[in-house]
């Protein structure tokens, strides 16, 4: 399945334009994208810290999703980095 | 007549209006109204600051919103009007980031209800803040991972208690 | 620059006016505005209210405002705005009794030092509400007595965890 | 010496005009002046309840005086019911 992935945050810093297509298994569940976006960012991003990624969480548009969630069949996600509202 | 109202403003439209905020939140059963105000100051950790940006997941922003503001009615007996806005996109110096209002019959939950409704945007609402420093360098702020909970976990639990421990670990990322 | 600015406002002279208050005390330094704002409610009791009618010991009370603010820019080390508002007079259903803003470089201060005030205010200053009943009933409202202690003890002493206790017998009368 | 004592509150519904006059000897302190407006009251307020005035405090312009303390020369004083501001 392709998941895009849409960055906020810090992200953006990697990747400009704040989103990511990434090719996954279908029924693949958020660590595997977890794990997807990790190697992604090894590859690609020279300032990327793995550190960042452990802490941030994953979300649909309505709910963040756990480590062990099926990832939505639209393939839409997002990656939180901690949150400094306000 | 609804009883809480939530928005995001993108700074290209307009700014939030804390008149507005008071005046939704007023009603005639109410005799308390606490509102707070965040806005942009110029110094943050000894830097001096120019600006900040606020990134923001908007659809789960304002799910996340509505989620707090529901909480908070639970936990005040529906005895209560909300108004939660937060701004979007580059901000000066003494713009507003955050404006927050609660209309209650007294004073007491007025307060507790404006203070928990503020800290639960705080600490889970999917909002990134960038600052920019007079020498021209930008750095994403530090915070609150939500890895450990979803943000209606968070208002629950400890929104008052909130003791930057191990599940928030500020520590040195950018 | 004053820090603080204290106000009484008879109603025939003008209406208490959050704006200012919240304006007075913004702050480039200041990233927490809280405020709180008292208003004339329809149900006191159980019994339809119409309107209010302060009575207030003008200079009196603006000497304590002003030990009130003192106190609080003490209590939270200068870096503090304040505005004490209260009004006098005969009001209506919804009208504003008293508005009290504090602007801090933090949102916690804030919270406090508005809370601090609103109770200091409420508890010491020389202001007596006479309700008036659809019934064309009006009652001056029982209160807290000032015998046992001067306004600035009070504030100092125990405006958080007031307990209603033999000091503010609030009694039988009328 | 003359003491003009200025009513408020509760108070009010005893004396519409809300002044009252009382003559003091020199030298009296505010528990004197306390029995002088109880004796007032008693032979002039009809509606008058000593408990109000039991927890009432004195003040001059600028403080409330503690029923030891003497009044001040220019016998200007004040009677506070229990307040209820705000």
């Amino acid at each position: 399945m392709k998941v895009e992935l849409s960055l906020f945050g810090a992200f953006r810093q990697y990747q400009p334009s704040a989103q990511l297509t990434l090719e996954l298994a279908d029924g693949a569940c958020v660590a595997d994208l977890r794990d997807a976006v990790d190697a992604h960012g090894k590859a690609h991003w020279p300032a990327f810290q793995s550190a960042l990624l452990a802490r941030s969480a994953f979300a649909s548009d309505t709910r963040v999703l756990r480590d062990g969630e099926v990832l939505p069949t639209d393939g839409k996600m997002a990656v939180l980095p901690p949150v400094s509202g306000g | 007549m609804p009883q809480h109202r939530t928005e995001v403003m993108d700074l290209a439209d307009g700014k939030l209006d804390p008149a507005a905020a008071l005046a939704f939140v007023s009603d005639p059963k109410f005799g308390g109204i606490t509102m707070f105000v965040g806005r942009v100051r110029d110094l943050n950790h000894g830097r001096h600051v120019t600006g900040i940006s606020y990134d923001m997941f908007v659809p789960l922003a304002l799910n996340g919103f509505a989620e707090i503001a529901a909480r908070a009615e639970a936990d005040f007996g529906g005895k209560l009007k909300l108004y939660i806005g937060h701004a979007k996109g580059r901000l000066g110096i003494g713009d507003l980031a955050m404006v927050v209002a609660a209309g209650t019959p007294h004073r007491d939950e007025a307060f507790r209800a404006c203070r928990q409704v503020v800290e639960a945007v705080k600490h889970t609402s999917p909002i990134w803040k960038q600052e920019h420093y007079i020498d021209g360098d930008s750095v994403w702020s530090e915070g609150c991972s939500l890895c450990e909970h979803t943000p209606a976990d968070a208002e629950a639990g400890h929104s008052h208690t909130h003791t930057h421990g191990q599940s928030h670990a500020h520590g040195s990322l950018p």
